[in-house]
Order: C-alpha cells, then sequence, then structure tokens
C-alpha cells in the first residue's frame, strides 16, 4: 500500500509543478536565432563580404619608388594543383601558414618564410614576412593545413633551390626534386638516409618497362631495372602549384611590418 | 492521446514550419551571397583580373601574327603537295631518285661532263686558312672511312681508300666535284691498290662553300698540294647532280702531275 | 534499475511495484518488460545555482578576456593586422657573441660545412658502421693534419681501416674549400667528435690548398697518404683560446 | 481506492503508450545505431591505419587509395556522418518521441532517409579513397554529397520536430531544450558552411576560416547538446530523482548557445584575416568550460547517492564517462587556448586530441549510454552478455585516455620544439614519433572494444537478445546462476497466461 502512495504522491506532484512554462516555444526558437545569428553575422558574413573585397595594396612612389598595384608573382597550375594538393591530403600534414610574430614564430626559421640575403653594401637583409591575404591569388580555399607533421610549405619553392646545392641530392632541377620526394621521399638523395619521410605517392606516378631510349618525360635519378617513372597529369600540376609557393618578392611599405622598415622612418 | 493539440493541421503546418526554419540562415545566407558574388570595382579580385585580361589579350595579340604566317605555310606546303609530281617540291640542289629530272639526267650519259667555262684555278693561288678550318670541320663526316689523317683504311681490308697522297685527290678537280655531288660505288685503284668501299660514298650535296672547302682541305693537308677549290667551280659542276652514282670508269682519269688544269 | 528479488523498498517508488500488483496487466507486460520496468522521469528540481558555480564562471571569464586582449581591436575587419610591428627573431647566425676563442669560432663555423658530411658520417659522425667509417675516435682524424686535408679535399677511394674495421667506400672530394672554410670543418671534426686540442690555423690550410693543386687530380688512396702526407700540415700554431672576432677571425681584444 | 486504481490505470496507459512509441521507432532507430556502428567499426580502421601510417609511413604507402593523406580524411569524415551523426539521429527521434509522448507515424521515410544518408557516407568515403575528396577538413566528401545530406536530414528529423509541436502543452523538459536546439543547429551550421566554402566565391583565406569555424560548431553546436540531452534524460530516469537543479540547467543551456557559435578560427591565429577573430575563437573555446561546469554539476549532483547504480547500469556508467570527459574538454580548451600556448598547439597534434576528446570521448560515451538504454525497449530483449559490455567500456574508457594523453601531451612537446625556431625543425618532428605509436595502440584498444559493441548490437538487431524481465547489469548479486536473473522468464510468463 505504501509503494502505490508514493506513486500517487509522484503523479500529484507532477501536476502540481506543471505550471506554465516561462520558455514559450517562440521565446526559445528566438533566443536561439539570437545567439546564433549575431555571431553568423559578426564572424561569418560580415568579414566574408569585406575579405571578397579585399583592397588592393600599393606600392608608392615615396615609399617604395615605384608605383603599382601590388600583385604577387605567381603562376604555375595553381587551381588544379590546388585540387590535388587537397585530395591526396597532403594539408593533413603540411600547412601554409606563416603567422605573424605575435602568433608563432615561423618568421624566425631561416627558410620557411623568407631568407636572409645580402644586399650590395654587404649587409643582411631578412626577406622573411607573414602571409598576406594576397599570397592565395588564385586558389579557391586556403589549404591552411591542420598540423605539421612536414615542414611548411609557404615558402617551398624558394627552399629546393637551396636543396639542389646539396651535394647528395640527385635531383637536377626544383621538378625532379620534387617529382622524388612525392614518388618516394628518401629518393632524394644518394644515400637514401631520410628517417621520417613523406608517404610515397606511387599512385600520381605511371611505371612503365622502358623501351627503346625510354621516354624524356621519365622522372631521372630512379633506378629500377628496366621500369621507368613518369608524372601523371596530377603529380605534374601538383608540382607546378607546389612551385608557386614562394615568398621572395617585396611587398609594398605599407604591408611591411619589419623593425628595419620602422627604424628607417 | 489524441488531443486537440494533435491534429493534421498542426502538423502539416509544423512541417512547413520546420522547413523554414532549418533553413532560415541558410536562405539568409543565400540571399546575401548574391551581394558577394561580384567584388566591388576597386577590389584587389578586380584589379587582378582586369590585370590579366589585359596580359592574356597581349598574348593572343602577339599569337594573331604569327599565326598568319603559319597558316600562310601550311598552304604553300599544302598546295606543293597537290601537284602531286615529285618534281613539284625539288630545288636545284635536290633531285629526287625516280623523278623525271634524274632521268632527264641519266639520258646524257654517266660519265662527269666538266661544262663549258669551268673556273680555272691557278695550282700555286694561296690557300685561305680560314677556308682550311671550316674544311677542316667538315672533314669529320669524312673522316669516318678515310681516317683523320687521310690514311684510309688499308688494314680493315682494304675498303677505305686512302686521301693522303692520292692520284685522285690532287687530280682533275671536276671529279671530286662530281663525286660530291653523285657519290661512288665500286672498287677503286688508288696508289696501285685496290679498294673495295663496304658501302658505296653517298652524294654529300652540302652547299658550295663547304664543298669547296672541304675539297680545298684534303688537297692541301696529308701531305697533298693541289689548287685548291673554288665555291664557283662548285656552282658550275651543280649539272651533275641528280645523275646516277659514279663509278671509277665514269671519272676522268687523274693526271699524275698535281696542279694541272684539268682537260 | 530495481531487482525483483529485491524485498519492495517503500522509499523507491517505481513502476515494478505497481505492476506486480495488477494481474490484469501480466500480458502488457510481457511485450515491454523494460518500458514497465522505467521509472518516471520526474520534474525537475529547483536548486539554486550555487555560488561556486558563479565563482568559476567568472574565472574562466578572466582567463577569456584576457585571451580575447590578444586579438587587438574587436570586430574591426582590417585583414592587415593593425599597430603591429614584427618581433625580429634573432637566429643563431646573428646572435652570440662576436668575440671569442678562435676554437669556438672555428667549430661554429665548421658546424653549418659539417652538415655536408653527415649525409654520410652521420650529424654525431658515428658514420654507418658499415659503408661510411666513423670521425670520432678515427686515428685519421685526430692523426696527422695533412693526411686529413688531402681526404676531405681529394676524396678517397680504396679500403681503409678505422677503428679497428675495413671500410671500402668511395668518399668524393669535397674541393672547392677556402682555406678559412678548410680549416673550420677540420677544427669541427678534430675537436667535437675527438679531444685534439688544437686548431687548424687558416694560414695551415692554405698551404694544403697548396699541396692539393699540386698534385693530380682524382680520388687519393691509402698509400699514397701514408706515403707523401703523413705530417702535420706547415704553419705557425695558434692558440686555441686566442681572442679572435668571429666574423673576421683576426685576433681582437676580449670585451 | 478509486483514486488508486485510476492512477494505477493511467500508470499503464502511460507504458502502453511508452512501449507503442518504442515500438513504432524499433526498425528507424536500430537502422541508425546498428549502420552507425557498422560505420564507427570503418572509422576506427581507418583511424588505426592511418595512426600506423603516421609513424610508419612506409605502410601502405603504395596503395594509392590507402595512402596517408586519403586514409586520415576518410577516418575523420566517417567517423563524424557516419557514426556520430548516425547515433545523434538515433537518439534525436527516440528521444523526442519519447518526451513528446508521440507515436512515430513516418517511420518508413526515417528509414528512406536512412538509407540515402548511409549511400551518401559510402559515396564519400569511396570518394575520397579514390582521390575525388575536397581537400577542406571534414568537408572531405565530395561536393555533390553535402546537399544529399541535407534533404535526408530534414527527412529523418522534422517527423521530431512536428513531435514537439504537437505535443501536450506544459513544461518542456531539459532534455528537450537540447535536442530541440541541436535539430536547428545543425541545419544552419551545415548549410552555412557549405555555402561560404563551396558555392560563395569568396576570398580563400575566409573560407578556411569559415571551415575552421564548422568543425568548432559541429561539435558545440551538435555533437554537444544532443549528448548533454541525452544525458539529461538518462541520469534522471535511470535514478527516478529530478535533475539537481533547473536555474542551473537554464544557466547551461544558454551559456553553451551564446558561447558555441563563436568558438572555432583560432586555427587561423596569425593568418592574414581580422586579428580579432581567431581570438574571439580562442576565448569561446575557453569559454566553454562554463556551459562544462554548470552540466556537470548539475549531472553529477543529480547522480549523487546513486553510486551503486552507475556501477551497476551500463547506461548510466557509459553516461558519467562521458560527462567526465566533457569537463576535461572544457579544461584541456582552456588550458590549450590561451596565446602563448596558442602558439605551439594551433598546428601540432594536439587539434587532432582535442576534437577526439569531443567526437569519442565525450560525444560516443554519452550516445552508448543512451544505446545501452534504448536498445533494449525497443527490441524487446535485454542485453546478452555484460561482459561485452564492460570489455566495451573499459577497452574505450583506456583507449580514448591514451589517444588524448598522447595526441595533447605529444603536441604540447611537438608545439614546443616548432617554436624552437633556432634548431632544426626535424627535430621538431622527431619527438612526436613516440606519442603516434601510442595513439596506435590506443586505436587498437578501441577498435577492439568497439567490435564488442557492433558484434553485441547485431545480435540485439537480430533479436537474439535475452528474452527477459530483468535488464542486463553490470554488477549485481551472483546466485551461482546468472546474475541477470532467470532467463527467459518472460516466454513462462506468457506460457501461464496461456
Amino acid at each position: 500500500m505504501g509503494n502505490l502512495l508514493m506513486v500517487r504522491r509522484t503523479i500529484s506532484i507532477n501536476f502540481i509543478l506543471r505550471k506554465p512554462d516561462p520558455m514559450t516555444f517562440k521565446a526559445f526558437i528566438l533566443a536561439l536565432a539570437l545567439s546564433f545569428g549575431v555571431p553568423w553575422l559578426l564572424i561569418i558574413v560580415v568579414p566574408y563580404g569585406k575579405m571578397r573585397n579585399l583592397e588592393a595594396v600599393h606600392f608608392e612612389m615615396d615609399s617604395d619608388g615605384r608605383d603599382e598595384v601590388y600583385v604577387p608573382r605567381r603562376s604555375g597550375r595553381i587551381t588544379t594543383g590546388s585540387a590535388v594538393y587537397g585530395a591526396n591530403g597532403c594539408y593533413v600534414c603540411h600547412t601554409q601558414l606563416i603567422r605573424a610574430s605575435y602568433a608563432g614564430s615561423e618568421l624566425g626559421r631561416p627558410d620557411w618564410a623568407g631568407f636572409r640575403i645580402k644586399d650590395e653594401n654587404g649587409v643582411t637583409i631578412n626577406t622573411a614576412r607573414e602571409t598576406t591575404p594576397y599570397d592565395y591569388v588564385g586558389e579557391s580555399f586556403a589549404h591552411v593545413g591542420i598540423m605539421r607533421v612536414g615542414p611548411d610549405l609557404s615558402n617551398v619553392a624558394g627552399r629546393i633551390q637551396g636543396y639542389l646545392d646539396d651535394p647528395l641530392t640527385k635531383a637536377d632541377s626544383p621538378e625532379n626534386w620534387l617529382y622524388l620526394h612525392l614518388y618516394n621521399s628518401s629518393f632524394k638523395t644518394k644515400t637514401f638516409n631520410n628517417v621520417a619521410g613523406c608517404p610515397s605517392q606511387t599512385h600520381l606516378f605511371e611505371e612503365r618497362v622502358v623501351r627503346g631510349q625510354g621516354s624524356p618525360e621519365a622522372v631521372p635519378g630512379i633506378n629500377m631495372d628496366g621500369v621507368e617513372v613518369l608524372p601523371t597529369g596530377d603529380a605534374r600540376a601538383l608540382v607546378s602549384y607546389l612551385l608557386s609557393l614562394r615568398k621572395d618578392d617585396a611587398v609594398p611599405y605599407s604591408i611591411n611590418y619589419s623593425r628595419e622598415k620602422k627604424k628607417a622612418e | 492521446m489524441g488531443s486537440g493539440n494533435d491534429n493534421p493541421l498542426k502538423r502539416f503546418s509544423s512541417f512547413w514550419l520546420g522547413l523554414a526554419l532549418f533553413g532560415a540562415f541558410g536562405l539568409a545566407s543565400l540571399v546575401l551571397g548574391i551581394g558577394f558574388t561580384k567584388p566591388g570595382e576597386d577590389s584587389f579580385d578586380r584589379i587582378n583580373e582586369k590585370r590579366r585580361t589585359a596580359i592574356k589579350s597581349e598574348i593572343e595579340k602577339a599569337h594573331a601574327g604569327a599565326l598568319e604566317a603559319v597558316e600562310g605555310s601550311f598552304s604553300t606546303v599544302g598546295t606543293q603537295f597537290l601537284e602531286t609530281a615529285p618534281s613539284g617540291v625539288e630545288k636545284p640542289e635536290f633531285v629526287l631518285p625516280g623523278s623525271a629530272t634524274q632521268k632527264n639526267k641519266a639520258a646524257g650519259g654517266s660519265g662527269v661532263v666538266v661544262p663549258e667555262g669551268f673556273p680555272v684555278v691557278a695550282s700555286d693561288a694561296p690557300v685561305d686558312p680560314a677556308v682550311m678550318e671550316k674544311g677542316k670541320l667538315t672533314f669529320a663526316i669524312c673522316s669516318a672511312c678515310h681516317g683523320l689523317e687521310g690514311e684510309g683504311m688499308y688494314h680493315i681490308n682494304k675498303t677505305g681508300p686512302p686521301l693522303a697522297g692520292s692520284e685522285w685527290v690532287t687530280g682533275p678537280v671536276a671529279n671530286l666535284i662530281a663525286i660530291q655531288f653523285r657519290g661512288l660505288n665500286g672498287p677503286i685503284e688508288v696508289k696501285g691498290e685496290t679498294y673495295t668501299p663496304v658501302a658505296p660514298m653517298a652524294p654529300l650535296p652540302l652547299d658550295n662553300d663547304s664543298i669547296a672547302a672541304v675539297l680545298t682541305y684534303i688537297r692541301n693537308s696529308f701531305g697533298n698540294k693541289a689548287s685548291p677549290v673554288t665555291p664557283e667551280q662548285v656552282e658550275a659542276m651543280r649539272g651533275e647532280l641528280g645523275k646516277p652514282m659514279l663509278s671509277p670508269a665514269d671519272l676522268l682519269p687523274p693526271v699524275p702531275t698535281p696542279g694541272t688544269t684539268p682537260n | 534499475m530495481a531487482d525483483s528479488k529485491k524485498p519492495a523498498d517503500s522509499s523507491r517508488p517505481d513502476l515494478e511495484d505497481s505492476t506486480s500488483v495488477v494481474e490484469r496487466h501480466e500480458g502488457l507486460l510481457a511485450q515491454g518488460a523494460a518500458q514497465a520496468r522505467e521509472k518516471q522521469v520526474a520534474e525537475t528540481g529547483m536548486e539554486p545555482v550555487s555560488l561556486w558555480v558563479f565563482v568559476a564562471s567568472a574565472v574562466v571569464l578572466l582567463v577569456a578576456g584576457g585571451v580575447l586582449g590578444a586579438g587587438g581591436k574587436l570586430f574591426s575587419y582590417n585583414p592587415h593586422p593593425q599597430d603591429y610591428t614584427r618581433t625580429e627573431f634573432a637566429s643563431d647566425a646573428d646572435t652570440g657573441p662576436t668575440i671569442g676563442p678562435i676554437l669556438t669560432a672555428l667549430s661554429k663555423r665548421g658546424k653549418n660545412i659539417y652538415a655536408k658530411c653527415s649525409g654520410c658520417h652521420g650529424s654525431t659522425g658515428n658514420g654507418d658502421g658499415n659503408q661510411f667509417p666513423p670521425l670520432a675516435g678515427s686515428d685519421w682524424v685526430t692523426g696527422s693534419t695533412e693526411r686529413l686535408a688531402q681526404i676531405i679535399l681529394n676524396g678517397l677511394s680504396g679500403p681503409i681501416d678505422v677503428a679497428g674495421k675495413t671500410y671500402n667506400g668511395v668518399m668524393p672530394a669535397q674541393a672547392p674549400l677556402t682555406a678559412a672554410e678548410l680549416a673550420a670543418v677540420m677544427t669541427f671534426v678534430r675537436n667535437e667528435f675527438n679531444d685534439v686540442g688544437d686548431i687548424v690555423t687558416v694560414e695551415q690550410a692554405a698551404n694544403a690548398l697548396k699541396i692539393y693543386e699540386s698534385r693530380p687530380q682524382g680520388q687519393i688512396t691509402v698509400k699514397e697518404l701514408n706515403d707523401k702526407h703523413d705530417k702535420m700540415l706547415e704553419g705557425e700554431p695558434v692558440d686555441p683560446a686566442t681572442m679572435v672576432d668571429f666574423e673576421t677571425l683576426k685576433p681582437a681584444a676580449a670585451e | 481506492m478509486g483514486s488508486d486504481s485510476d492512477s494505477q490505470t493511467k500508470l499503464h496507459d502511460d507504458m502502453e503508450l511508452r512501449a507503442r512509441i518504442d515500438r513504432s521507432l524499433r526498425h528507424p532507430v536500430m537502422f541508425f545505431f546498428a549502420s552507425g556502428a557498422a560505420w564507427l567499426a570503418v572509422a576506427l580502421v581507418l583511424g588505426f591505419i592511418s595512426s600506423y601510417q603516421s609513424h610508419d609511413t612506409r605502410f601502405l604507402s603504395g596503395v594509392g587509395f590507402l595512402n596517408y593523406g586519403r586514409v586520415y580524411p576518410a577516418h575523420v569524415n566517417v567517423l563524424i556522418y557516419g557514426w556520430g551523426c548516425q547515433a545523434a539521429f538515433g537518439l534525436i527521434v527516440w528521444l523526442m518521441a519519447r518526451l513528446s509522448r508521440k507515436e512515430c507515424t513516418c517511420a518508413g521515410v526515417i528509414l528512406t532517409a536512412g538509407h540515402i544518408w548511409n549511400l551518401g557516407v559510402l559515396a564519400g568515403m569511396l570518394g575520397i579513397l579514390s582521390g575525388y575528396g575536397s581537400g577542406k577538413p571534414w568537408m572531405e566528401f565530395p561536393s555533390a554529397i553535402w546537399p544529399l545530406f541535407l534533404v535526408s536530414y530534414f527527412f529523418i528529423t522534422v517527423w521530431s520536430f512536428i513531435q514537439f509541436r504537437c505535443s501536450e502543452p506544459g513544461k518542456t523538459y531539459v532534455a528537450q531544450w537540447y535536442l530541440l536546439a541541436a535539430l536547428f543547429w545543425f541545419p544552419w551550421v551545415y548549410l552555412t558552411a557549405h555555402l561560404f566554402v563551396f558555392v560563395f566565391n569568396g576570398h580563400p583565406v575566409m573560407a578556411a576560416g569559415v571551415n575552421a569555424w564548422f568543425k568548432y560548431a559541429l561539435i558545440f553546436l551538435f555533437f554537444t547538446p544532443v549528448a548533454l540531452g541525452t544525458s539529461y534524460y538518462l541520469a534522471p530516469k535511470v535514478t527516478g530523482r529530478p535533475v539537481y537543479s533547473y536555474p542551473l540547467a537554464l544557466f547551461g543551456f544558454w551559456a553553451l548557445a551564446i558561447i558555441g557559435p563563436w568558438a572555432g578560427m583560432q586555427k587561423l591565429a596569425g593568418g592574414p584575416l581580422p586579428q580579432f577573430m581567431p581570438y574571439v575563437g580562442a576565448a569561446a573555446t575557453v569559454l566553454i568550460l562554463i556551459p562544462a561546469l554548470a552540466v556537470g554539476v548539475n549531472i553529477l549532483m543529480t547522480l549523487r547517492g546513486h553510486e551503486a547504480e552507475v556501477g551497476s547500469s551500463p547506461s548510466l556508467r557509459f553516461t558519467v564517462a562521458g560527462i567526465a570527459s566533457f569537463l576535461v574538454l572544457g579544461l584541456v580548451g582552456m588550458g590549450l587556448n590561451t596565446p602563448s600556448i596558442l602558439k605551439m598547439t594551433q598546428f601540432s597534434l594536439t587539434g587532432y586530441g582535442f576534437e577526439i576528446l569531443a567526437i569519442y570521448g565525450f560525444f560516443s560515451m554519452c550516445a552508448f549510454g543512451g544505446i545501452y538504454f534504448i536498445v533494449p525497449r525497443v527490441t524487446r530483449r535485454e542485453w546478452l552478455s555484460r561482459r561485452f559490455i564492460g570489455w566495451h567500456f573499459w577497452l574505450t574508457i583506456y583507449g580514448i585516455a591514451t589517444v588524448v594523453v598522447c595526441s595533447i601531451m605529444g603536441g604540447l612537446f611537438h608545439g614546443a620544439a616548432q617554436e624552437a625556431y633556432n634548431s632544426a625543425w626535424q627535430d621538431a618532428a622527431k619527438i612526436s614519433y613516440a606519442y603516434t605509436v601510442g595513439t596506435t595502440v590506443a586505436w587498437g584498444l578501441i577498435l577492439f572494444g568497439s567490435l564488442f559493441f557492433l558484434l553485441h548490437l547485431l545480435l540485439m538487431w537480430a533479436r537474439l537478445g535475452r528474452r527477459s524481465q530483468h535488464p542486463t547489469l553490470l554488477q549485481g548479486e551472483h546466485h551461482g546462476e546468472s546474475p541477470h536473473g532467470p532467463e527467459d522468464d518472460l516466454d513462462k510468463l506468457h506460457t501461464a497466461e496461456a
């Protein structure tokens, strides 16, 4: 009997407490839409529109010695190459972002963001710079990346030139260096000495039995008995895209944040 | 449980309300997105786009000029092929084998014909060192059989006839020019030895200057000493081009004393 | 969830007790045993929010405010950072003392040059134990300097005994090197992987280059090395502690 | 006695209604759970492969479609859309029907839409593996699939909205707020992100920013509310106690609603977009600790005094693990997003650890709790084996703890080494090696645990569960016979009735 009474009491409490809810459906949806809509506007829609109408920056005669619109020097099969880059998941291990110095220290690495060069007076100038909104020109999606399992690629084309000076490398041109890296990253060097390498992207290459003299397109430096390795269209587009990633052009004074510039003022 | 709150009308209106609410921000995005499709006139994208258009039209203009020339040349080649006869593409320096020109020429006999007014060069005429240099370069082709020092290939079954001390080389110039234009086949007696080349000497119709240079070179190297050959002499012998290959019997007999005027 | 074997617990109202009383619903129970055993969802309690939750939230808010502070001006949509001057990162190349002992100066330069060598001889100078001999503890490195210099400049072919093991690889010539570079890399391998404690001066290295130039091109062999070059390089030895300018390697007064 | 018998009748009507609701939903709910669990197994196999590849790059690298760069995105996307979303749909559909006290009249439509969703996941996974991925994190499925998902989503969930609208007017239960909010947030977030990334022709950096926002919005505005809704249902339901505090629940819910949509863009800190945006994202991620505390306190206080039930009931045990993970998630979010640490964690393994903690440690654990509660009701069979449940629980707990600790600790060291710009970058890459090995081992454990879960669920789906009045509990008296009470007692009941 006691149990039954308890059951009844629970139910009656339910009825007593069932007072009108202050949060009506309409109020609930409105509040929900408002709490979502404000950030939706402020961090999605408005900045999206502003960035869509990104203002061009100009070289000024006073500060840069010439008068023209800044358009980054970039050429290559950027659209296709960027799609191949994405489809093969390069962004999982490689990033493409040189953060401003308040947010990271990529600028301190000697070859990630640009190089230290000597000017005609023998003074070392650091040409390294942050990523600008203009650096991704020609792409529809900036492959900023997830994590740095491999090095940052913002300046990879500039860097490869230096790798070619390495006496141990087998590549004779930046393209071939990249083909070797993609085909099997340990093939780049004569010693096959590459501990943590990039996974082989052999699916971007065609392996073919050599007939006659072999194809002039074949990647040099891969010695396999009677088999030559030819880059497919995807590999060519990807390499062309990677070679468009460089940070060696001068930016206008107004987006140059180096301290040297400030000193000069 | 079928209460007043649950009726088909309510369910129906809730369905559409749900659709509208689910899509609310998507619809708003779409409406705003229309504004995003075109960037502003002075934005970076538009400036870049205009710049690219300008570069593209420049390239196209440059291409258009080049294309006309290419198209013109296509039509010339086409026309020539349409004229069917192989002689249609013959030029004075090339006579196609089996062509009417060659047949006409063959009808004139197989011997070396020295045309009238064949220029004469004195045996002690000076030899231009520049011509010798040029001839030496061209001789690289010949040296395969005749040896770098004109020694020929005596040791290899007497195949390549020597040039050094050869009576043919220092003999009539007309012979040598004719061999350049017509080639030479068959065993040939040089310095008392019979040489049987493995392959006939192929005609090598180079331009006048080159032929003159190489002939001057062989006539004045390897211990030979004879008059230089001038491009005019070569030009005068152009009539030999297209005739059948020479045999030693067709050649003018070599004159034992070098330097004398042929004929 | 209660177990029916337990005696009924009057403090815990649940459906199982009530269903056990109502016989006519046993069939239904068979259809929905789990549903029958469920407890009612009770109404929500009305405990007030503890002060501690607010205190903790306030702490979190403080932290978040600090994070937000790093973001500069709120809702300014300029994609170029405002009031930002880059912190120049000092790299090894342009920091550190500009004056120091010549041993340090040469070793520091030599370390950069050695990067080329580390592909075969390893970054710790231990080789690979198979094809490439170690530099650490090798008589060829610690012994006469002329011999070492000629190996570096000419390369080496043919078998060589290093630390009790015979290696038969081919080392490519490392020339052209400047005298300063040669001095630096020799000093580095002699002192980083071994404890020789002296330096190879630029003058000595220049003499090594002269010997290299007078010799015919081609890789050197062990025999030639031992016959002709097993001696120290000519040149005035310099005290490794001499203070020099890192840039010019000229003696300088200590600061 | 009259009133007593009235109330009994009411109770029995109520029970009958609940049984009818469960019956009406048995096909869609079981379909979502079973196919979700199957996709979970696929995702874990892919996760194991990709994790193994991250420390042995030669593993399967010659096989184009199993290349690391394709397996990893496939793993993440299958985990989210194959398992996460489908488990969430199953929970939403069932919980909303129960809480609105309405039978489902559109099981066929839901089932059809569910099949379309599954086809989408299959096509998307094959698309990624065969090299047609879009290359945008968490949106890698080829771009033809997202409209399909939206349509399918609408026809899966709109019925729950209708049920809510048509329910008896009265007090709305806490779990319902969360579920209703999740119903709206998902299309808002999903549609906005895909329109801005795939349809509009915007600036590439902003597209990447919207993509980064989408990740966190999906976690905080879809998986979090579904998991919390489930917990707010299970905790009071299983213990029979009221939720500890209504004001605290209100506070927690609106804190999440206000903070959640701001998070995510910290991935682009220091990048070329308006400077405040990444730091607003970081601040919002720090602030997530506030709703986490509110919910954690509320649910744990509800469970206070019922420790025995937490130990014995599979649902509660998983729920408590999930809520604990949510608290850890909040703390980790605060720790990792302060500017000085964000430098290190922005591009290191920690991001992965944080996502896995959210999707697997928090959401999936709460979803498992819900599944262990719901499945016996819709199949009218009890779970077969307490051992399977126990193994699933412990293997998952150890596995997830290892993944998260390895990723977050390894990521911090990895990030710190990356920031040391004067030492070679390769040194930083080597540091993470040991941690990736640990992660692989942990994925193996989780995979093993979920195989028990999948097998168990499939046996239940095949209606091979125990016919018993007694639930399968993890702890119970041992009388030498089955700890769950007599087997087949329901059948005996039937016979007796006959």
